[in-house]
């Protein structure tokens, strides 16, 4: 009966570890940086965690199909490549618009090329993606050959410090995409994502679109990445050809510590944004901390080991419990 | 251990206490250091010296223990460095940028705050912030030179660069530009990217050893010198190409070593001082205690660059003076150097 | 609304083995049809190609008289035909609900699902059913949480929730306990009353006979026959099935019991072992004798077998041949010659894409040195193969290449090879055609007159009855009843079975 | 009956082959005997880097090792300190580092078995932890000597102006061989890489197979750190990271199933070396950096699209 309810739990709340380690996080924070939830800190903090939270968010839909996107650091080089080669510091709204839809675009253009490749040619995610993250680098550093290129000012002004209410944008946002997730995840077509994760065969016997479900999910991804660039170009004002690079394994293990199974069927978006506000706490709390300089890294990836190995220990202590 | 207390430091109202610390010309002071790639020694070396000049500071009562922000990370990861150190109150951020525009809008903040804005390495143009750097062009184009010179103005060179999109890499690509724009015999009949990474370096220069007959010259930078001499060495062609070294302990070594089967070997070695970090912080130093920097010395693309002269250029003829330098130095060590404090009081009006 | 379904000539390759040959059906609205043959005789193929899961290499679907190609699953759906998959075709992460409404859920304002009404509606599907499955499968249960019989009626309710007007039951009741059976018997009068077409693939000649009006028997690949259930015997159906081969439909009948000495140490002594489902059960098997474990299916059996062979943890004492024993590793008890033969061949028991070779040594490399002997190997599982009579390319082939019954051979000799001295079966003829049945009932007569010591699970009470010295009935995790000798009787074992049915029934299926 | 099929391995030997070709045509005097050594002798050192991620992916459940490279840098700094340039510290400095590698990889198969951590964030973890304890480890400090011996029998020619390094991998080929055809271990690995529940149920201890796996992954990695180290002669601290990901794509091009199961290390040998040819090729041919990465990333494609396609939903 007990083993059932755990189950049961964890297949209705897969946020609720997550959750916790946040709370700790947090409060480890606090103690440390008293001035954490002052709204100037608040804000410094989710404008720099929220190109990150974006970019989980595509990598959770593709997770939760059974897929995996090692691209998507590179799209938000090439998307972020087209933001600032076309945008003025004082382009107009319309103008703004315009080039956004394009970046936007190109995101979906990328994530269609990912979908094609492992929907319809049947590659194998992992390394797929690992080439056409060559494609995608390489198209960025032919759009920006090097670091440059601006954003305009006034929307990067309010990226970077408008508050409503209080408090910061980034918190707006963030709900914005785990609602956007809750419906998505309400429709047949959210069904079908984790049906597909979860048994493509018999999704498929079911007369679920396995293919275009698959190459949605990338799509979606990849429409992600673009907007986790133009995140990151107003945080930066600036390009990069490979400023996205180094988002992808981040992205990866913000998705696994949310809660989100890496094999697919199982997980949402929620869980991957806590993950991403978890992995920022740690940096946090190792600068405040004074962790001596050589000791940071390690430190850092141990916390991060230990966070990941936090549902597996659960369950070793029960089933010790248990016996 | 470290006597910054987050308690006195992270108190509730940082930004008065910045404030305060940016008129008041007494210490002691708080330096942040933001160090985005750990992935070298010559940032450790960079890191080293900067403990080592701040620890002279400690003992005037000057400063506190540094704050050092240390980690391999990306330009998002940096702005957070930043952030926290601003959240932390710091008087000054001594930064080695890893991105030339990203960081700006942050590092506006910071000294908008009134905190001292350092940046060191490599240049930026953030406003407020004042950096304090080699001329990397002008580095670029002194080893170019020779090497120009030493192929009689005429040839096949191949150019081994580092990281393709890098400021860096891109300053130091434009001196040689400039530098090749005078020798019209000179042919670039390769170039590729080592990612200033030796091994990658000697991989490219095999495969270019291997498929280009007849290299007149390897012209290359930094770490990757020594891969591209090794492949040199490896391949041993009837008649060596002309390359560029660097300063490094470990291709000193190697030229010393080539030397002793071929005595007629030459190369040139510019030296990259990691203590650009320390003479940064000299300059915010100066600056704490009231200094205003001399308008009619800044230089760089937007006037806010305060140049160190390289300490010295290795070539042949002093190859066996700074050889005895570093002759038992582990390979990774650059032969180093940083202003005093009078140097960084004259950048001072 | 009616339906009129015909498959005419089905060709279906599978890089290069031909699974269907030629294969024809026809089924009308308001009959059965059973579709017999042989393991590998390609039902399953065909019904996939109906419900538009496999594309046909060649040959045409009719629907209502008129040429139809589904491009998917998707195109047969709509057409009114759906299955139920011999594999299942259920998300093990999803609710009951979510898997039951995959892809028709109830919609409001058609874009978001409708989640009370899925749910009401999914309740009155559970009612169906209700009485012969326990309370705990609700609407909200993950269907990974459930025991594989719950699981299929699942898969029958999904299917019947598409209100169809086809509805193919591929060896829907192979895992179903007889209660279960005959509800869905009942229920499948009642839709073929509605004017719902059927076919009904199934391996027991009983159910067939039970349910079907016609049958059609396919004989590797090809359809040989059809034939109204009203004018066919059993005996027809076989040889039809098998083709000119000698019948090996009956069961072998062993001697009478051997003769076991009592007063030596048993083999395998049992005392109050708890473990999983399994609540408290004592027992002592000898060598040289054969006991079965028979009662409903899910009441402990495969948990008993499993923690012998120590693969769940258990409580109580076990000996083997008076010393005691406690594996917390099959490889322990591997190596006191204890083997096991599980009941799902594909997902426990073989390593699909590896050779048949691999697959027979597999427990046993560890005897071949470093580095392995493999010419010995080679030649050890040979003999086993010629001995068996496995009917194989070669030992490097794989073994997804083999047919059903080829395959448990396959399991079965590399558990031979080992010489065990207490073999553990979980149901090994199910989903095992008739000749290959033949041939293990045999084999395991065989070894039992070796002095094998043999405990033997089955869902079939025939097997139990021609096979076993002794067979002792389980309910609900705790043996019931023993049967030997003269008590040994179909009548005592149903009873025994059904006995236990009524009492859990008022307890509400306490055994999960 | 059947069509002529190509074993992967061989089809990427052919390719190699055929890439080889292909550059003399592009790029006149890429095709000598010179170049090939240089290109084999390159592809040695992906190859023997490879060896420990043939394994990892063989043993299935989404086995990876990210942590390959963190492990081929540490080992080489390991050895870079140990040895200081003494020959005679070679074999003890190699020892040590062999037993590192084979630690950590221990870790890495402990946190996969035990606590039931995905391998891709297992490993990705523990290669942040390996970096970490090198920064501590050295303080940043990179202090040592290689030895002239191993650059002897590394790196230079050895025997008919073959370098040492080839015949080791040779060598470590025909080792993968026997041990993943003629040993238990290798046996069980297919096994447990094809099904778990199967492999258990005859007898296999899956936790301790997998936990091998990614031990003999470290340890296999740290001897890539090694050989390394004698190539480069000195060390930085990212020598290894750049072997990582080609490390996946070398197996991968090489035929093995990412699913776990079915493959060969002469597959990953001839993926090595089908890699290694992409890139001499792609500096051959003078090209724009951003074009040459695209034609990198088409070509991986175009070469997954050959043989790295999975099953059909429908057949
Ligand atoms: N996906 C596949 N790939 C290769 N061969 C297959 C595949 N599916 C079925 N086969 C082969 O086709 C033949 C017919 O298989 P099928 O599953 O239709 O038989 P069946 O009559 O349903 O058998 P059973 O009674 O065991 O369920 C068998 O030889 C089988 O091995
Ligand atoms: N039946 C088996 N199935 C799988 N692996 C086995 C089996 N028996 C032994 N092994 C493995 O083969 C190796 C040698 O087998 P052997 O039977 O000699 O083990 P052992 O020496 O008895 O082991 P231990 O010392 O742990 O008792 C061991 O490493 C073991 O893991
Ligand atoms: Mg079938
Ligand atoms: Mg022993």
């Amino acid at each position: 009966m007990s083993r059932f309810d755990f189950r049961r739990l964890n297949a209705r709340h897969p946020y609720l570890l997550a959750l916790l380690l946040l709370a700790l996080a947090l409060a480890v924070n606090y103690l440390l940086q008293p001035n954490l939830f002052q709204s100037r800190v608040l804000n410094s903090n989710m404008r720099t965690f929220l190109p990150l939270m974006i970019l989980a968010a595509g990598q959770t839909i593709v997770i939760i199909t059974g897929g995996i996107d090692l691209s998507v650091g590179a799209i938000v080089s090439l998307a972020a490549a087209v933001l600032v080669t076309n945008l003025s510091p004082d382009a107009a709204a319309g103008q703004i618009a315009l080039i956004v839809l394009a970046a936007a675009g190109v995101g979906m253009a990328a994530g269609a090329l990912n979908g094609f490749c492992v929907a319809f040619l049947r590659l194998q995610p992992i390394v797929t993606t690992y080439a056409t993250s060559f494609i995608f680098s390489g198209l960025a550093l032919w759009i920006l050959p090097r670091p440059g290129g601006s954003m305009p000012q006034q929307l990067a002004r309010t990226y970077r410090s408008a508050a409503p209410l209080g408090l910061p944008l980034g918190i707006y946002i963030a709900i914005l995409l785990i609602i956007g997730w809750t419906f998505l995840r309400s429709t047949r077509f959210g069904t079908y994502l984790v049906a597909v994760g979860g048994r493509p065969d018999a999704a498929y016997a079911s007369g679920v679109p396995v293919t275009w479900v698959r190459f949605a999910s990338y799509v979606l991804a990849g429409l992600l990445a673009a907007f986790s660039a133009l995140a990151l170009t107003l945080l930066t004002s600036s390009g990069d050809p490979r400023m996205g690079d180094a988002m992808t394994l981040d992205s990866i293990v913000a998705v696994v510590l949310g809660g989100t199974r890496l094999s697919g069927g199982q997980g949402g978006v929620a869980g991957s944004i806590i993950g991403v506000a978890i992995l920022g706490l740690i940096r946090n709390i190792i600068s405040f901390a004074n962790v001596p300089t050589w000791w940071q890294t390690l430190v850092d990836a141990l916390i991060i080991i230990t966070a990941l190995a936090a549902p597996g220990l659960v369950r070793l202590l029960r089933s010790r419990r248990q016996a | 251990a470290a006597p910054v207390a987050p308690s006195e430091e992270a108190g509730s109202d940082t930004a008065e206490t910045s404030e305060e610390a940016g008129d008041a010309a007494s210490g002691p002071f708080t330096i942040g250091v933001s160090n985005n790639f750990v992935g070298s020694e010559w940032r450790t070396q960079m890191i080293q010296d900067l403990e080592e000049v701040n620890a002279e500071f400690m003992d005037q009562g000057l400063t506190n223990e540094l704050v050092i922000e240390n980690a391999d990370t990306d330009a998002q990861g940096q702005i957070q460095q930043i952030q926290n150190l601003m959240n932390r109150g710091v008087d000054a951020i001594i930064i080695n940028p890893g991105d030339v525009n990203a960081l700006n809008p942050t590092l506006e903040e910071a000294t908008a705050e009134g905190i001292i804005v350092i940046a060191v390495d490599q240049e930026i143009c953030a406003e407020g912030v004042y950096n304090v750097v080699i001329d990397q062009k002008e580095w670029a184009k002194t080893s170019a030179q020779w090497v120009a010179e030493a192929m009689g103005g005429q040839g096949d060179l191949v150019l081994i660069e580092g990281f393709v999109g890098h400021p860096a890499n891109e300053a130091r690509m434009a001196g040689v530009d400039e530098v090749l724009a005078d020798y019209p015999d000179i042919t670039v009949v390769g170039r590729d990217t080592g990612g200033w990474d030796q091994a990658t370096g000697q991989q490219v220069a095999s495969d270019f050893l291997a498929s280009l007959p007849n290299i007149d010259a390897i012209w290359t930078q930094d770490g990757m010198a020594e891969g591209v001499l090794r492949a040199v060495q490896t391949a041993n062609p009837d008649e060596w190409p002309v390359v560029s070294g660097e300063a490094r302990a470990g291709y000193l070594q190697l030229w010393n070593e080539v030397l002793t089967e071929r005595p007629d070997f030459t190369t040139v070695g510019v030296v990259n001082p990691p203590g650009v970090g320390a003479s940064g912080l000299r300059v915010a130093i100066e600056m704490l205690q009231g200094g205003q920097v001399d308008e009619a010395q800044l230089a760089g693309s937007c006037g806010n660059s305060l140049y160190v002269p390289v300490p010295y250029v290795v070539t042949s003829d002093n190859f066996a003076e700074y050889y005895a330098e570093v002759e038992d130095k582990p390979a990774s060590y650059v032969n180093d150097g940083f202003i005093t404090q009078e140097d960084a009081a004259a950048f001072m009006q | 609304m009616s339906i009129s379904l015909t498959a005419r000539h089905i060709v279906k390759r599978f890089s290069g083995v031909v699974a269907l040959a030629e294969g024809d059906l026809t089924v009308d609205g308001g009959e059965v049809v059973a579709l017999l043959g042989a393991n590998g005789s390609g039902k399953s193929t065909l019904a996939k190609i109906i419900t538009g899961v496999l594309a046909p290499d060649e040959g045409r679907l009719e629907v209502d008289g008129q040429a139809v190609t589904f491009s998917s699953p998707q195109g047969a759906i709509r057409r009114g035909i759906t299955a139920v998959y011999q594999e299942l075709s259920l998300i093990p992460d999803m609710t009951v609900t979510e898997n039951i409404w995959l892809n028709h859920e109830p919609m409001r304002w058609s874009v978001r699902v409708d989640r009370t009404q899925a749910r009401r509606r999914t309740e009155e599907l559970l009612a169906l059913f209700q009485g012969a499955v326990s309370p705990a499968l609700m609407p909200e249960t993950p269907v990974a949480a459930l025991p594989p019989d719950e699981k299929q009626i699942v898969e029958i309710l999904k299917a019947l929730s598409r209100e169809p007007l086809l509805m193919i039951l591929d060896e829907a009741t192979a895992s179903l306990d007889a209660r279960q059976v005959s509800r869905l018997f009942k229920l499948m009068d009642a839709w073929k009353a509605d004017g719902m077409a059927l076919v009904f693939v199934s391996h027991r000649m009983e159910e067939i006979f039970r349910v079907a009006d016609r049958a059609v028997v396919l004989r590797n690949g090809r359809t040989v026959g059809e034939r109204a259930m009203s004018d066919v015997t059993e005996r027809d159906l076989v040889t039809l099935m098998v083709g000119d081969e000698p019948s090996a439909a009956a069961v072998a009948q062993p001697d009478a019991a051997q003769p076991v000495d009592p007063s030596a140490r048993p083999r395998l002594q049992i005392d109050r072992l708890r473990s999983g489902r399994v609540h408290d059960v004592s027992l002592a098997v000898h060598d040289g004798e054969l006991v079965g474990l028979g009662g409903l299916r899910g009441q402990g059996q495969d948990d008993l077998l499993l923690a012998v062979f120590g693969a769940l943890p258990f409580t109580g004492k076990m000996a083997l041949a008076g010393e005691e024993v406690k594996f917390n590793h099959p490889r322990q008890a591997v190596k006191r010659d204890v083997a096991y033969v599980p009941g799902e061949r594909g997902s426990q028991g073989l390593l699909l894409i590896r050779s048949i070779l691999e697959n027979f040594q597999l427990p046993s490399w560890v005897r071949y040195g470093t580095p392995l002997k493999m010419g010995q190997a080679r030649q050890d599982a040979a003999q086993m193969g010629a001995s068996l009579r496995l009917v194989m390319a070669s030992l490097d082939a794989p073994v997804s290449s083999l047919s059903g019954g080829n395959a448990q051979k396959v399991v079965l000799g590399k558990w031979l090879l080992r010489e065990p001295r207490l073999l553990l079966l979980n149901d090994p003829t199910k989903g095992v055609d008739v000749g290959a049945k033949a041939e293990i009932y045999q084999l395991l007569e065989d070894l039992r007159r070796a002095g094998t010591a043999i405990l033997f699970y089955s869902s079939e009470d025939e097997e139990l009855l021609n096979l076993c010295d002794r067979v002792l009935v389980m309910q609900d995790g705790r043996i019931t009843a023993e049967l030997s000798g003269v008590s040994l009787q179909k009548e005592n074992l149903v009873a025994a079975s059904m006995g236990a049915v009524e009492q859990a029934g008022d307890q509400g299926g306490s055994s999960s | 009956m059947k069509k002529v099929q190509l074993s992967p391995p061989l089809l990427a030997l052919l390719l190699a082959i055929a890439l080889f070709l292909l550059g003399g045509v592009l790029a006149p005097g890429f095709v000598n005997v010179e170049q090939a050594i240089n290109i084999v002798r390159l592809s040695a050192f992906l190859g023997i880097i490879a060896a420990g991620q043939t394994l990892v992916i063989l043993s299935g459940g989404e086995g990876i090792d990210l942590s390959i490279g963190a492990i081929v840098t540490l080992s080489a700094i390991l050895v870079f300190r140990i040895v200081d340039g003494q020959n005679g510290m070679v074999l003890p400095a190699l020892a040590v580092a062999l037993l590192t590698g084979f630690l950590f990889g221990a870790i890495n198969g402990l946190g996969i078995t035990a606590l039931g951590i995905p391998p891709l964030v297992m490993t990705l973890g523990m290669a942040g932890v390996v970096q970490g304890s090198i920064l501590v480890l050295t303080q940043g400090q990179l202090v040592g000597k290689a030895a002239p011996i191993m650059s002897t029998l590394i790196s230079r020619p050895l025997v008919l102006g073959i370098p040492g390094v080839i015949f080791i991998w040779l060598a470590l080929g025909a080792v993968m061989w026997l041990l993943l055809e003629r040993t238990a271990y290798g046996k069980h690995l297919f096994a447990v890489g094809v099904n778990r529940t199967a492999s258990r149920l005859s007898g296999v201890r899956v936790p301790r197979t997998v936990l091998i796996t990614y031990a003999l992954s470290g340890l296999l990695s740290a001897f890539g750190g090694f050989m390394l180290l004698g190539f480069t002669q000195n060390v930085f601290l990212s020598l290894g990271e750049r072997w990582l990901f080609p490390s996946v794509a070398a197996v991968v091009v090489g035929g093995t199933i990412l699913a776990g199961g079915k493959g060969s290390y002469w597959g990953t040998m001839a993926g090595a070396l089908v890699l290694t040819l992409i890139s001499s090729l792609l500096t051959a041919v003078q090209l724009p950096e951003a074009a040459r990465q695209i034609i990198l990333g088409v070509t991986l494609l175009v070469l997954l699209s050959v043989y790295g396609r999975q099953r059909a939903l429908r057949e």
